[in-house]
């Protein structure tokens, strides 16, 4: 069975440790949030300039100066601070949050990521998703592992318009758990009940795999 | 004598010298912290041409896509756009140029605008579609693309509240890109919810110093919300 | 489990992992804002051989000057120097090197090393012994040199107060560098005048959000002043 | 008579204008702020990190914390604001302070100006100088004309290592107020009593002295 949506959230959580600075992208990424395990803290950064996100408001807790970069209302929690977009970048493209989550389009064995663009399509842009990914040294990102037309996102080289070139070292999807090293695709984990076959069918880029391979666990 | 007293108390002359072809930075993230009051001013003067730096472009009726309505845009340059049907049609048909800028990188152009950096490197957008075109050099191994800055005719920013002597504090995540736009203005129109006396603003927490800004009005806001999003 | 919880208790927590030859960058202008305790930890330490980016370099007997005393100090990078006469003679002796740097440029390399700018350009220096050796490009007509950033093992600030999780204020001009210092370092020590409880600082004006912070630690402060000056 | 430190500060000072934001350097600029013509409010920056600088304080309010660029205790008047140093630089290199006042050991005309390093002599540093003479556009320079020795500070070229290139326009010294332009000294005012001849031959540049020369007048 290939993940759900909060399943592959879920799996990425497991990832967070004690003491992270975290920003979470639109989607999937944000769903992470939910899943913290237990006995640790993380704290997340909203690009638009808020670190110690907490969550959403009650209604009668509204405030529209209160915003995240999703443009959802949110709340503050205790301890939090509010700066600039400059200031939130210097913190984003400087290496200080310590694990950012985002989807794409599509990885490849180089670690290059495309996530903005589709040729042909309107493109509404990049949002924070270049600087995100350019500066964090410790990114997941969460996909499916294909298309719905079977069609493999894990390529050997993107087809489409990057995000970022190079820096992209792990992604988690529907089927898998996937670490990219010298210039492969590393089989870590499959989803329950899904095989390696069907993982290496649907992975177009080099893969290696190893003798076992733990199914996840929920 | 005018001092530093920078109170002005019409939008005519908090927008006066706003001309056809000219360049804006405005704050704002989405509609959070848009200086509502000054974009309806722009839409009653009916400037054209208008070069317009800002992260987004409002939404249809409200916020900068208000200016579309009478293409009084002929340049975006921001990171996300398009939230907006009116938007989308102007661009697919021509009428409208897109620069799109990552996040970041708009944020800190217009930051070295105000402080006198005509170009920095990054890595942001390295080996994309924004890096086509830009200078390569490697840093300590790693590649980055040179960036310029970006400084404008004037800035619009929104602040919370400022004294009259252009001191300005933000609320919440309503500063995001105001206080850069503060700096980078040749000419820099802050609306505020309050204007106060000089001193009443603590001189240890002023985000914006008056130092950039050359003109306060007092507005009055909607605040309208992109996406009311509640918990139970 | 630690958590956010940044505050250590003792110096030797404070500087755990300095070691000789490192690099660290150091908040303060003058006599003023400077990390008193950290910089009497490192003369208890003795390490050697350092390279430290601040504005200045203390006075004899007081604030980094101390470090002179067993030279420890292998390179000062500093605006302006030589307040002490300790300084200058081991400056002429060859025991010391600076590498004199623009006040305005020494904050940005500080400011750009802690937001992964890796090198800017700017005017100041151009033409004069500071731009020697450095490329010069031209934008708008204008000359510039390029300059790269910095970045510390450590950093060492000092703040006002800090909340547990490492946010920290500063009062009046003890602020001057210590902002910078605190993006730029591997390991950012702040040592303060107070420590409060998260959310006891106002989190529209925390000067230094605590992502940039690894240790924070009660401090007490002498604050000698460099040239007290009345009026009657 | 040659002016007085006192008497330069005071001509410098009638350059001021209504709502002027100032830097002032060390020596003689400082006693600008002393001559401030009754009418126009002019606001300091000191450029550790204070726009608003007020009169030093009395003995009981000296706060250590409060100090400015000359390393000094201040005061702040009431709407001052406080900033880092990367943000001060940021104003003064992005051309935000109107009115820079900077003593000089030389200036040619060329505009350039050496003003911080001696060779042979112990260098102690530029502190904020370069800074202040590559962001301003409007500065002004104090110094005497000429040294005891009757040497002239008034070059084609200076000797010195510069400070800053092409940037300086204005100099007022114990003699004259000269400005540079198109490659020359043009005589603008001579101190009272001193006659043209004894400035032009304290000149080591070339300069052009206009039909008629006021006396400045205090």
């Amino acid at each position: 069975m290939s993940l759900s949506r909060e399943q592959i959230a879920q799996r990425v959580a497991r990832e967070l440790k004690d003491g992270y600075y975290v920003n979470l992208g639109i989607g999937i990424p944000t769903l992470v949030a939910n899943y913290i395990p237990p006995g640790i803290e993380v704290m997340l950064q909203s690009e638009n300039g808020l670190l110690g996100m907490g969550p959403f408001p009650t209604a009668d807790k509204i405030d529209a100066d209160m915003i995240n970069a999703g443009k959802q209302t949110v709340t503050a929690i205790k301890g939090a601070s509010i700066f600039s977009s400059a200031e939130s970048f210097a913190m984003i493209r400087g290496g200080h949050v310590h694990f950012t989550v985002l989807g794409a389009f599509e990885v490849d064995v180089e670690g290059n990521i495309a996530s903005w663009m589709i040729p042909g399509k309107l493109v509404k842009g990049m949002g924070g998703a270049m600087d995100l990914v350019a500066g964090a040294h410790n990114i997941i990102v969460t996909m499916t592992h294909a298309s719905k037309d079977g069609e493999s996102k894990l390529l050997t080289r993107c087809s489409l318009p990057l995000t970022g070139a190079g820096c992209i070292k792990k992604v988690v999807t529907d089927l898998a758990y996937v670490e990219i090293r010298e210039g492969k695709f590393w089989l870590l984990e499959r989803a329950p009940g899904v095989s390696v076959d069907t993982i290496v069918k649907l992975t177009a880029g080099p893969i290696v795999v190893p003798e076992v391979v733990p199914e996840m666990c929920f | 004598m005018a001092g530093f007293n920078k109170v002005v108390n019409t939008y005519d002359e908090a927008l006066a010298g706003l001309t056809d072809g000219m360049t804006i930075i405005a704050g704002g993230f989405g509609l959070c912290g848009i200086p509502e009051g000054l974009i309806a001013q722009i839409k009653k003067m009916g400037t054209k041409q208008l070069t317009i730096a800002s992260n987004n472009c409002g939404v249809d009726g409200f916020g900068l896509g208000i200016l579309l309505e009478d293409r009084q845009i002929k340049k975006m340059i921001s990171s996300y756009v398009g939230e907006n049907e009116l938007f989308e049609r102007q661009l697919l048909s021509g009428e409208l140029e897109v620069e799109l800028t990552p996040q970041g990188t708009l944020a800190e152009k217009i930051r070295a605008g105000g402080a006198g950096i005509p170009a920095f490197y990054t890595a942001t957008g390295y080996g994309t579609p924004v890096g086509e075109g830009k200078e390569v050099r490697v840093f300590n191994g790693r590649s980055y693309i040179l960036e310029e800055s970006i400084t404008g005719d004037f800035a619009l920013v929104k602040g919370w509240k400022a004294d009259t002597y252009g001191n300005v504090i933000y609320r919440h995540t309503a500063m995001n890109f105001n206080p850069m736009a503060a700096t980078a203005g040749k000419i820099t129109v802050v609306e505020v919810e309050e204007i106060v006396q000089p001193g009443e603003l603590d001189m240890d927490h002023i985000h914006t110093p008056g130092i950039y800004v050359d003109r306060v009005i007092l507005g009055s806001f909607e605040k309208r919300i992109e996406r009311r999003t509640v918990s139970q």
